[in-house]
């Protein structure tokens, strides 16, 4: 008896945890220059429908929940859900919860809207841009809320594209207003491999997936990224690997552990090099003693 | 609750002894004692079983949603494994409740492990509600579009009217007109009102106090469970009422709906609902109607206080300060009526009203049955917008709260229980034996050992009579 | 009883115990007390059970002395000598003074072994366990136990615990009670008086002196209390007292110390003002007038000189307790002072005052070179905004590279609008129990979980038993390892020993816990143990070439 | 053979105890009620008294409290 009691009153504590609103913002990968997609154009249904359902299913978890979808494109980033304008009027048409219906018509009308008006350059995606977009419409969010209410807000990535050296900067801004914010960003890896992405997990703490195969995608959705950080914390979802931070030297763009930093303007070399390429500092060091002070470097 | 029951058997009901106290039941509490087959045949509505869903706790959600797309039964040991050893108290807690709604059940792998499969039926519609397939709802064939259509605000105002009369005549305040027999029954039926001894006319209860206490989510729910009791007497069919009343939950606010379709049955249920504010009707045999903000999320009991985004929803209008002093910014009488159940009014303005909080008034309310916490709940949610500001975890002065607790806690330093004294047993056996008795079949209150003395519930106590007299003959 | 073998110390007649008269016997073992003509003795302690004794105040009626033993019982003594109360009391003296020269020889005496060990294992936990897990199972016996396992704890207690030092407030902490009449009663315990001799070395000398030949011990120390020289600081004089030349020594001691000063020049024992640092701060003091003054100085004076002989007390603890003699004392601090030069002093004061007044954080660095701003002008900067990765993956289409592309996904979209795929397309039941399978612990997606963060998974208990498990199979592995390379036979045998002592332990205590893990929660079972059976299974294989190599031989 | 008897089962605080007590033995309420003192916090008293009682109580509360605000003005 009195255990029990004592279950549902934590039960309830943790209640009072996750009974405030949850906002998820997804931010899917459309962009046609995707591999997978060029290879086999039908995996974008696939994807389409796996999101749309998992969105469901996150508004399914509780009557409060607000969900949003954003399409990234190579060229801009758009709200695809909720549509912009007034929502169209749906009825439903089969057994389906009504609310349901609407957010999967609305997707894929204004996705196809979308893809049908811009035409793609290149096979990099502004995920960033996107990234920063979720950011603001959350903060407005956030802003206009009543008060009393807590919010718990999150973005969920999904691409099959690598990421881009070039928004590298970008990245970084996002990813640390995002944890200022404390907004929490996971990223689901279809295809690749994303270390950048990866890092943006780490930083807001969130959950990072590459998936293994295409076939099933819905089922991984719901199981590493539908339970909201609240209930993460009490499931064993898969562990956070360790991430790779290392730099890459600015001469070859290739990965290092230990480099030789200019300490005047910080730029990271992987050979020693008597006048930084950056900032044209001249390192007095005569030959015989590079070597010595090469030791003292690498100990930096 | 669970205890009040028990108890409630055992000591017979002397309002001194055990006050009976409103209980509100979730979604939960009433399937739960609903039998398996009703069950079955209500899974078989992806709206009930989308009710369900939400209605379980956090960790049950994602059990099912887990094991959703799993066509075999999976081992319980797996389950287990999923989440964390620190919460495994919970995770036990989280399967009886699947369990009892029969939303699982036990199922044998090869291999002798235990397993959990997922109801076919619930499996089925949820995944329906989910994803689509089946047949559409009732009540959502298509409609010409309404040429007078009602936009929320109407809609609001309009239930907002009709659920206060249903209110007003209970604390009997003037504006009586408009609440029907049936409804009159209703509340009858549910203990929220008794006929008066010398006159017939219905008076409140004590659990009419408390029901009016409850935020407006909860009274529904609660009214409309004490319906569908009497539903069947209606002759009309629970689960088909039930379904209908998760459809309109999960219908949108300010959209109409077609009643084409509707059996007899399901018709004069909607009339009723249009009585209560649930749905709105222009006319009675206009082929549509309008669900109102009272008919959204009916169930969502847990999630009370939890703000919705919407910037229409009621705003709160009490302001409560650290010198017990409340500000009620309404005109309303039934409010006041509320306010004045537990506080002193000191002033009255055409738009506010201001009362103090006594140990008096609230004592008055203690008496009259109402709970701390039913007091605190009412004015927290109902907590004027600038108490909501600050950042604590209550908006109201926590002074104030706990000195209500107080006041509460002074009156039951006592606590009685009737029972039945026994005492000078002739041996530490005789006793032994009995006690060892009362404890085992649960009528012990009270023993010692030293003094040979023990109490036993007075439910209990011809059992224990019986006994004694068996054990006595028997050497 | 009484075995001619025993010899006895003292007899002494005239002796009550419980209303019967007899004679007390001091033997080498046990006091005895036998009734008169009678040839037994009714009352018999060992001097090991023997806690302490008691003696009646002075001036009572009664003259008696009480044993009080271990267990609490204790039997009282009647001295009942026929010519008075003076010989009662010396008669009563007498077997205490044995008794008090005795009973510490026995005190030790108790069994020392058992108690020492249980004092060891309730000490440390940890040998506890070891104890409960290698000693109760019968893996090993208890003695190879305390011979090896416990070895390095028995040593630990072997060393010579820190010495106690002189509490400043001893004398403060004897409280004195009053009897009915105006009289105070001080009762003083061996260590208080310990004590009192080590801070004041004269009064040693002069108990020394007179205890017990010129006067008992309790007159001694009565003296003492109301004596001048404890009452120093009260300006009554009272001639002809034996402590007064004490306080002459001691005075005597007191100025060679304020000559030598003390080592910390923040401290000033010279000044003798009763001034608080806030009024003489600024503004000097004028000297209060009238005896108060010398009152206070006297106390003053006292306390610095008390607190002196304290701090010496425990600095000079070796060469004290070397040679009792009180003289010893005053030479030591003759050596202290000598020992110290004025140069090095006048260093010493300089540092210690540098090290108060000076804050090294609040030092500012004096190095205020030339701040002649340098332009700092960057080329590439772009290199800052790539990524840290070998970039540039990214192709460029062709316009109708990109046409193609647009057409095929747009068709794609086409479908959708008529058509839903059901959900069994969607997720297939196979592709959601793999998926399961490899989300769920284990699982392919789970990998390093195990490793990390078995720990959230285990509960509390079954990962103290590990830890148990793990304290004493390494405790027995150590020991098993240790032998090798075998040279002795004796090595060779226990080799063998250590070898059965593991096999039993994995038998006993393995064993049951891996079922027990199966049992309870079977996903990660093996995984706990693995390590454990690792080590066992190496010193298996080592155990088994180790034989063969023999039999070879 | 056993004694039995019919009554209620108080629990309480030791003071609250006391003070039952007191009003037994001076018969504050007229009689005495209490059947058994059975330990620290339990008492066996007379079924009938209850309500007395109760209000005895209440107003022995009355009196130990004090108003926590001050009304008007």
């Amino acid at each position: 008896m009195n255990n029990t009691e004592e279950i549902i009153k934590d039960a309830i504590e943790d209640v009072s945890s996750t009974d405030d609103v949850s906002l998820l913002v997804i931010i899917l990968d459309t962009n046609p220059g995707q591999r997978i997609l060029r290879e086999n154009p039908h995996t974008l249904t696939q994807i389409i429908d796996s999101v749309i359902a998992f969105a469901n299913a996150h508004l399914l978890q509780k009557a409060q929940n607000k969900l949003v979808i954003m399409a990234c494109h190579s060229r801009a980033s758009q709200f695809i859900y909720p549509g912009l304008g007034k929502a169209l009027d749906v009825r439903q048409i089969d057994g389906q919860y009504e609310a349901f219906t609407l957010v999967e018509k609305t997707v894929k009308l204004n996705l196809s809207k979308l893809l049908s008006e811009s035409i793609t350059v290149s096979n990099e995606s502004l995920l960033a841009g996107a990234i920063a977009m979720a950011l603001c419409y959350i903060h407005r969010i956030h802003k206009s809320k009543p008060p009393g209410c807590k919010i718990n807000s999150r973005i969920l990535v999904l691409t099959a594209s690598g990421d881009s050296a070039s928004q590298y900067m970008n990245y970084m801004n996002v990813f640390f207003t995002a944890q200022k914010q404390n907004v929490v960003i996971d990223v689901c890896a279809i295809d690749q491999h994303l270390s950048l992405l990866q890092q943006g997990c780490d930083i807001t703490n969130g959950m990072y997936l590459k998936i293994p195969q295409l076939q099933g995608l819905l089922q991984y959705l719901l199981w590493v990224f539908l339970p909201e950080p609240p209930i993460r914390k009490k499931l064993v979802l898969p562990p956070p690997v360790k991430v790779d931070y290392r730099a890459a030297c600015f001469c070859h763009r290739e990965l290092i552990d230990i480099g030789y930093v200019c300490s005047v303007c910080l730029s990271i070399f992987c050979k020693f090099s008597p006048i930084c390429t950056t900032c044209h500092t001249v390192f007095k060091i005569p030959g015989p003693l590079a070597v010595k002070s090469k030791k003292k470097k690498i100990k930096l | 609750m669970a205890q009040n029951d028990t108890k409630s058997n055992h000591i017979n009901n002397s309002a001194r002894l055990q006050p009976a106290n409103l209980e509100c039941k979730n979604l939960h509490d009433y399937l739960k004692t609903r039998s398996p087959a009703v069950l079955e045949r209500l899974y078989n509505h992806p709206t009930i079983c989308l009710a369900v869903y939400r209605e379980l706790p956090e960790l049950a959600r994602q059990y099912v949603i887990r094991i959703l797309f799993v066509e075999q039964p999976v081992p319980q040991a797996v389950i287990a494994s999923w989440g964390h050893q620190k919460y495994a108290k919970e995770h036990s807690h989280v399967c009886n409740v699947l369990s009892e709604l029969s939303v699982w059940q036990e199922a044998s792998i090869r291999g002798g492990l235990a397993g959990w499969l997922l109801s076919p039926t619930f499996k089925r519609n949820l995944k329906i509600a989910l994803l689509g397939g089946g047949k559409p709802w009732t009540m959502s064939s298509a409609l010409d579009p309404d040429n007078k259509a009602r936009d929320v605000a109407f809609l609001d105002a309009y239930s907002a009217e009709r659920w206060e009369c249903v209110l007003h005549y209970m604390v009997g305040s003037q504006q009586q007109e408009g609440i029907s027999a049936d409804a009159v029954r209703i509340l009858l039926h549910a203990g929220l009102m008794k006929r008066d001894e010398e006159d017939g006319s219905p008076v409140i209860t004590r659990q009419g106090f408390q029901f009016l206490l409850l935020d407006r989510q909860a009274q529904v729910w609660h009214f409309i469970l004490q319906y569908l009791d009497t539903v069947e007497q209606r002759g009309l069919d629970l689960v088909e009422c039930l379904t209908f009343l998760f459809q309109l939950s999960f219908s949108t606010l300010g959209k109409d709906y077609s009643t084409e379709g509707m059996s007899a049955g399901l018709l004069i249920f909607l009339q009723h609902l249009r009585e209560f504010g649930l749905v709105y009707q222009r006319k009675r045999k206009a082929g549509r109607f309008y669900p109102t903000r009272l008919a959204l999320n009916i169930t969502c009991l847990q999630d009370k206080g939890a703000i919705v985004l919407e910037e229409d929803t009621p705003k709160g209008y009490i302001i409560v300060e650290t010198n017990y002093r409340i500000y009620a910014y309404t005109d309303s009488n039934l409010q006041v009526a509320l306010i004045g159940l537990f506080t002193e009014l000191l002033y009255r303005f055409p738009n506010v009203v201001v009362g103090v909080l006594t140990r008096d008034s609230v004592r008055q309310a203690l008496k009259g049955g109402i709970t701390a916490d039913q007091i605190i709940g009412y004015l927290t949610q109902h907590a004027h917008t600038q108490m909501l500001t600050n950042e604590t975890k209550s908006p109201l002065p926590l002074t104030v709260i706990d000195q209500i607790k107080l006041w509460e806690l002074e009156r039951n330093r006592l606590v009685y229980s009737e029972g039945v004294l026994y005492s000078q047993f002739l041996s530490q056996a005789d006793f032994n034996v009995l006690k060892e008795y009362a404890q085992t079949s649960g009528y012990l209150i009270w023993c010692n050992k030293e003094k040979r003395t023990m109490v036993v519930s007075k439910a209990g106590h011809d059992d224990v009579k019986k006994f004694w007299k068996r054990y006595s003959k028997g050497n | 009883m009484t075995t001619s073998s025993e010899e006895i110390l003292l007899q002494v007649p005239h002796v009550r115990y419980k209303k019967g008269d007899g004679t007390l016997y001091l033997m080498d073992q046990r006091i005895a007390w036998m009734m008169e003509n009678r040839d037994t003795v009714s009352i018999s302690h060992h001097y090991s059970d023997i806690k302490t004794q008691k003696i009646s105040p002075e001036g009572k009626a009664k003259v008696q002395l009480q044993v009080v033993l271990h267990n609490g019982v204790s039997s009282t003594f009647h001295f009942i000598n026929r010519n008075g109360t003076q010989a009662q009391a010396a008669d009563r003296d007498r077997v205490k003074e044995l008794l008090q020269t005795l009973l510490p020889k026995f005190k030790r005496k108790v069994d020392r072994e058992l108690e020492e060990k249980n004092r060891l294992l309730s000490s440390n936990p940890a040998l506890l366990q070891l104890y409960k897990d290698l000693v109760m199972t019968e893996i090993v016996t208890s003695e190879e136990f305390w011979a090896q396992h416990a070895s390095q704890y028995t040593k630990a207690q072997n060393t010579q615990p820190q010495e106690i030092g002189v509490s400043g407030a001893f004398l403060a902490d004897i409280k004195p009670q009053t009897d009915g009449c105006n009289g105070l009663k001080y009762n003083i315990t061996a260590d208080i008086i310990e004590s009192i001799f080590k801070t004041y070395p004269a009064v040693k000398k002069k108990y020394i002196e007179h205890v017990p030949s010129k006067m008992s011990e309790a007159q001694f120390w009565t003296k003492f209390f109301q004596s001048h020289y404890f009452h120093r600081d009260r300006k009554y004089a009272e001639s002809k007292d034996l402590f007064t030349e004490c306080g002459k020594i001691d005075d005597q001691e007191m100025k060679r110390d304020i000559q030598d000063g003390v080592k910390d020049p923040l401290v000033d024992i010279t000044s003798f003002e009763d001034k608080s640092l806030d009024e003489g701060y600024g503004t000097e003091v004028e000297k209060l007038p009238g005896t108060f003054g010398t009152v206070s100085q006297a106390m003053i004076k006292r306390f610095n000189q008390h607190s002196i002989m304290v701090l010496k007390a425990s600095k000079n603890k070796t060469d004290q307790t070397s040679d009792q003699n009180g003289l010893q004392e005053s030479s030591t601090s003759a050596k202290v002072k000598d020992s110290r030069p004025e140069g090095d002093e006048h260093l010493n004061k300089k540092l210690r005052i540098q090290e108060k007044i000076t804050y090294e954080d609040l030092e500012i660095s004096n190095d205020k070179s030339d701040n002649s701003k340098i332009q700092l002008n960057l080329s590439k900067v772009e290199r800052y905004l790539h990524g840290p990765m070998p970039g540039g993956n990214v192709e460029q289409f062709s316009p109708n590279e990109a046409a193609i592309l647009t057409r095929a996904v747009l068709q794609e979209t086409k479908q959708w609008q008529n058509s839903r795929q059901p959900s069994n397309i969607l997720v297939n039941p196979a592709a959601a129990v793999g998926a399961l399978g490899e989300l769920s612990p284990g699982g392919a997606l789970m990998r390093g979980f195990q490793e990390q963060s078995l720990a959230q998974l285990v509960p509390a208990d079954i990962e103290k038993e590990v830890r148990h498990l793990y304290l004493s199979l390494c405790e027995l592995l150590s020991h098993f390892w240790k032998c090798f390379p075998p040279t002795t036979p004796q090595l060779e045998q226990k080799i063998v020993k250590m070898h059965e002592a593991i096999q039993r332990f994995h038998a006993a205590k393995l064993k049951p816990f891996e079922d027990k893990l199966i049992r309870e929660l079977s996903p990660l079972s093996h995984h706990l143990t693995k390590h454990l059976n690792q080590l066992l299974n190496a010193s298996y294989q080592k155990f088994n070439n180790w034989q063969k190599i023999k039999n070879i031989r | 053979m056993v004694n039995v008897m019919k009554g209620v089962l108080v629990k309480c605080d030791s003071a609250m105890k006391q003070f039952l007590l007191h009003l037994d033995e001076t018969m504050k309420l007229g009689k005495k009620f209490i059947i058994q003192d059975l330990d620290e916090t339990h008492l066996f008293i007379s079924a009938d008294i209850l309500d007395v009682l109760q209000a005895k109580i209440d107003d022995l509360m009355d009196q130990i409290s004090f108003p926590v605000t001050e009304k008007g003005n």
